[in-house]
């Protein structure tokens, strides 16, 4: 089966941030997303529980420029003041046309 | 007062808050599932706005335009105070001083509720539009506060703080529609319409769930209340001894101002006790998320503590009475 | 009319209903944990079996009979009609006619459910069987209409919905099991069994959950569909001027037709209104997903805009008291 | 005797256990959201041990302590017991057989609570400190069975389970840990004393949600218990006939110790039931977990199908009317 | 230590075609899956929510046979139809016997 | 934008073990993970459901060695005796030094 290379870009954040994600996501270029609750822990404490919630894992297939273009704005808005980290990695889709 | 103290202590609420606590302590693996939480938290402001709704539409306008009035006072008084004392003696930067000042100027719903039960349970129970109050003074503090932090922030262009690269994207009006549509105001203003409008007819039959369970399933929100505060009791050292003491004498501060507010508008011994306790109660239902979103500089690891490990357990065993013997002194 | 009226407004599951809605309109974060939801609706069906159950154990076969048969002879005829209705003076598709028409051939519980409590409040109670027409009336609609949508998709093999590679491993004793075993009937029938089997002596004990909390957890239930609906709205226009005619209108035929049969059955006036309510309501529990997984080249938007945002407020808020209406001139 | 046995089989409890069974063998999708099932268990020990409290703080402790030795007796004669025909009767491996000791050393809550249900339910309600021997009965039996197994291991270090290069890193004093502030423990001890200080005046508003809801909510958790021992029922097999026998026949041995020791301390007819139900009974809430962290080796397909799947509906269906008659007997 | 690489298939759907993915899965010859439940937006609207759920996530590691076997039945069953997606990406477990 | 190239590992195991795994994950030297709940199925049977618990699964970007670390750790603690896998993928960040 055919398939084309593009850019999977997976974002972890504290889930008050959410929705912006989302408007940033859609503001970059992607097609879609997808989202999922989780907990974690990083240079901040251990994000779990009820009053500020905890984490979004947000993944989004992109090409390598909109996987870029999303970077900036991740780093600007978001990694020095929220807890949020971003990484990339290489995936292989069918349908390549549906994700760019 | 003490027989008043006792009767505080050995309230289930009070006391499912300590085992929350005391299983953090022990490093137990207790835990509330999250949805459990959400759940909760929706019927108890439901329901307390259903309640307070039905009782509103006993009272008339004369009876609440002063008592609304005095509480929309405290949402501005209660902030302003403080931020300064957080900024000038705490030294805390503007972000850390105004992110608390905003839950401080806000008022906490289960603290308020436990204040009810007391004074009902203590006989002087307090006027039917004390919700009403509650949503009135729920988002006015937030708002000063966040706009005192921003006014400073944008002022004093040297401080590190200064390059608001990230707030622009965060005009005022956006975080007011925030706290407007925010759950605790549309559950709490919504409960109060739809109560004012089904009257005693409409409330009977639906009375069971949200009358009848309010205390037990309250008790078990304590639960966890209590597993969150006690995994901050941790960070009482980094909080320190300022915001420990801040966390007590500011609520009997604002508290007694609040008691003696409550006396002009002619409110009763038990009204002025729960306009007290709300004076002096902090938010961490509505402040927390608006001020991560508005002020992330500032450290949730105080606002967090001083609300929820401090003030709102000294409240809950000590606060609340001392407010009603204040409230005694100054009503009659 | 008009006072009655007012009693559908004023009642908390209407306003909580319309609470959701507005939430959505204002763009609030408002939302139900997904579990909660699930959770209420397990309630909320078992609840419903259960009762019916112990109030069947009072009936007699010669009783049910022949409201039974009616009530079947609806499931056949409602989809019958509104698939013909759309597909002809709609001219949507084969499968959008077909999805929508399975929803209106099945019966919502929440809709039921507020029918039988206002028929209650104006003290003209129902049956004590109706609980177990609703499990009669719920499935065999659904079927008929997917029925009718696949025999029709094989039958023009030129349209060009035409290449069915996905619908053979969709067979329909498949289907049927997904239906017969699904959540709401298992709930539904099991409960009926069950409160048959205790009757009044084992209703008792758990009575406060499944009588006491019922009316109370519909109105936070409601507030969900009005979630649900509110962000439906918007799709409204998609759903284009037919659909919001078809919406109102079918219901209103299909409820006179239900309140004749009724009659015709010898039912009593509340009961009329009961099962005129139940054919004229659209399923939005069980029939989603049945069309999805069987009809995926349907719209969701068509079916689930008509049965949610449209049909299902429309007689919640003025179909119920239509019925009433109409089943007080024909049950004389 | 067959009265008795209509009574136990026509209640709600043991009805929606066999629907959640049938919705299994039925292959429905039937799930209750995890977190209602964690829920709640949450409630149900948590009202458990508050009700339990309230009652003890009626009674002496003169009262408590024969039945309480007893019970501590029942807590390490159990474990051993069962360890020792599963070992050398059933041929199970060390870890086998000690995992499953540690269920039946143990004590399941829900089977308490029916207990309790039913000899209330043929008038003769048991004393009011169960709840208490309930908390004693949880944990010793797991931790005497987990000593024999590890004890066992190292010993015949032939075998091939052996090489414990992992069990190490789990000393005795985590897994006591572990076991001390588990959620049971904490929500069963932390309700006693919270229920012994509030009394009855602190009871009273929290008693509609902790007594009122307890029996009703009980039954949507045994559903729950139904839907995970249906999935079970394909063990059966690999359980084997020896397990089978074992989950029906040690129950009784147990049962009839508990009754024997119950009448010894003096305890009443209903209190030597439950006594005796305790004894019989398998844990599959405390158990589990603490038995696959500390002895991995062993198969949870053995010890959960037969306290879940044979055990636990055996005891709910016939076995408390069993213990119920030879009480009669024993306490004259 | 000794790795293999081995082919991870995420497939993410429309939540009430859990159980016919699985089966699906298991079909193709995977020896085992992991499932999450996720929220999620595409060409489809964004699918949350109560009426009709909302995704889940599955990921399952095989061979890159059994790969291209699954992506052949997904496209043929649900890609046009349905809201599903699917992508590769390259893994390296050990144990590798115990994939394949 | 510069990005470093890390290892991501992927740990799939059964709830009880969440505890300790978050433990290990802090010993191999990790800086952070993601922790979301997950059901699934593998040689043993479908892990889902009440009793006892479904599975979690757990994410930390790390470097090679720590990488290398942590499945040492994980196949002898676990491998045999428990329902866990893990698997490494490669991973492109910014602020590379955040992980390592
Ligand atoms: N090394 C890591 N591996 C996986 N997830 C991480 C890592 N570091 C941070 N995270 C996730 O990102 C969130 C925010 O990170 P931080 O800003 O460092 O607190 C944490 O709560 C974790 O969920
Ligand atoms: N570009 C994308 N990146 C990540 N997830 C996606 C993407 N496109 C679609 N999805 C997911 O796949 C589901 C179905 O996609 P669709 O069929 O395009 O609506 C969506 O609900 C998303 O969860
Ligand atoms: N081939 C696989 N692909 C994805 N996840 C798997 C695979 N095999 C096992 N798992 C996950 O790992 C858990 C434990 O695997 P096992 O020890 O093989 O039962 C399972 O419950 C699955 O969630
Ligand atoms: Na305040
Ligand atoms: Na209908
Ligand atoms: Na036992």
């Amino acid at each position: 089966m055919k398939t084309v290379q593009l850019c999977l870009v997976t974002v972890i954040a504290e889930s008050i941030l959410k929705e912006r994600l989302i408007q940033d996501v859609r503001d970059a270029g992607a097609r879609g997303f997808t989202i999922t609750d989780a907990d974690g822990e990083g240079s901040r404490q251990r994000r779990v529980g009820a009053i500020l919630g905890a984490n979004v894992r947000l993944e989004t297939i992109v090409s390598k420029e909109v996987a870029e273009h999303l970077l900036g704005i991740l780093s600007a808005e978001y990694f020095e003041r929220f807890a949020v980290i971003a990484y990339l990695s290489d995936v292989s889709v069918i349908r390549g046309e549906k994700y760019v | 007062m003490l027989d008043v103290l006792r009767i505080n202590l050995c309230s289930p609420l009070t006391l499912s808050f300590a085992l929350g606590v005391f299983a953090r302590l022990v490093r137990s693996e207790l835990a509330l599932p999250r949805d459990l939480y959400t759940g909760l938290s929706i019927y108890l402001l439901f329901a307390l706005g259903l309640k307070g709704g039905v009782e509103l539409s006993h009272s008339s306008l004369a009876e609440i335009s002063g008592p609304a009035f005095v509480t929309v006072l405290l949402g501005v008084l209660t902030p302003v105070s403080a931020y300064l004392v957080l900024r000038r003696l705490g030294k805390f930067s503007v972000s850390d001083s105004a992110g608390i000042a905003a839950h401080y100027g806000s008022v906490s719903a289960v603290t308020f509720i436990a204040a009810q039960q007391f004074v009902t349970s203590v006989g002087a129970p307090a006027e039917g539009f004390m919700p009403t109050l509650l949503t009135l003074l729920e988002i006015p503090g937030i708002q000063v506060a966040l706009a005192i932090g921003a006014f400073q922030l944008a002022a004093d262009s040297k401080s590190s703080e200064a390059d608001e690269n990230a707030v622009p994207p965060r005009p005022f009006k956006e975080i007011l529609h925030e706290l407007l549509t925010s759950r605790s105001m549309l559950l709490l203003v919504g409960g109060l319409v739809i109560g004012v409008a089904v009257g005693e007819a409409g409330w009977k039959p639906v009375q069971p769930v949200f009358e009848g369970l309010f205390k037990g399933l309250l008790t078990i929100f304590l639960l966890e209340m209590g597993l969150a505060a006690g995994s901050r009791l941790g960070d009482l050292k980094k909080a320190g001894i300022f915001l420990l003491a801040f966390g007590i004498l500011m609520p009997i501060v604002h508290g007694t101002l609040g008691a003696w507010l409550g006396s002009m508008a002619g409110m009763s011994i038990g009204g002025c006790t729960v306009l007290a306790t709300m004076a002096a109660s902090a938010s961490y239902i509505a402040a927390p998320p608006a001020v991560r979103m508005t002020l992330p500089e500032a450290n949730p690891t105080y606002y967090l503590t001083a609300a929820l490990a401090i003030t709102f357990p000294f409240n809950l065993v000590a606060g609340i009475p001392i407010y009603f013997e204040i409230s005694k002194r100054l009503c009659h």
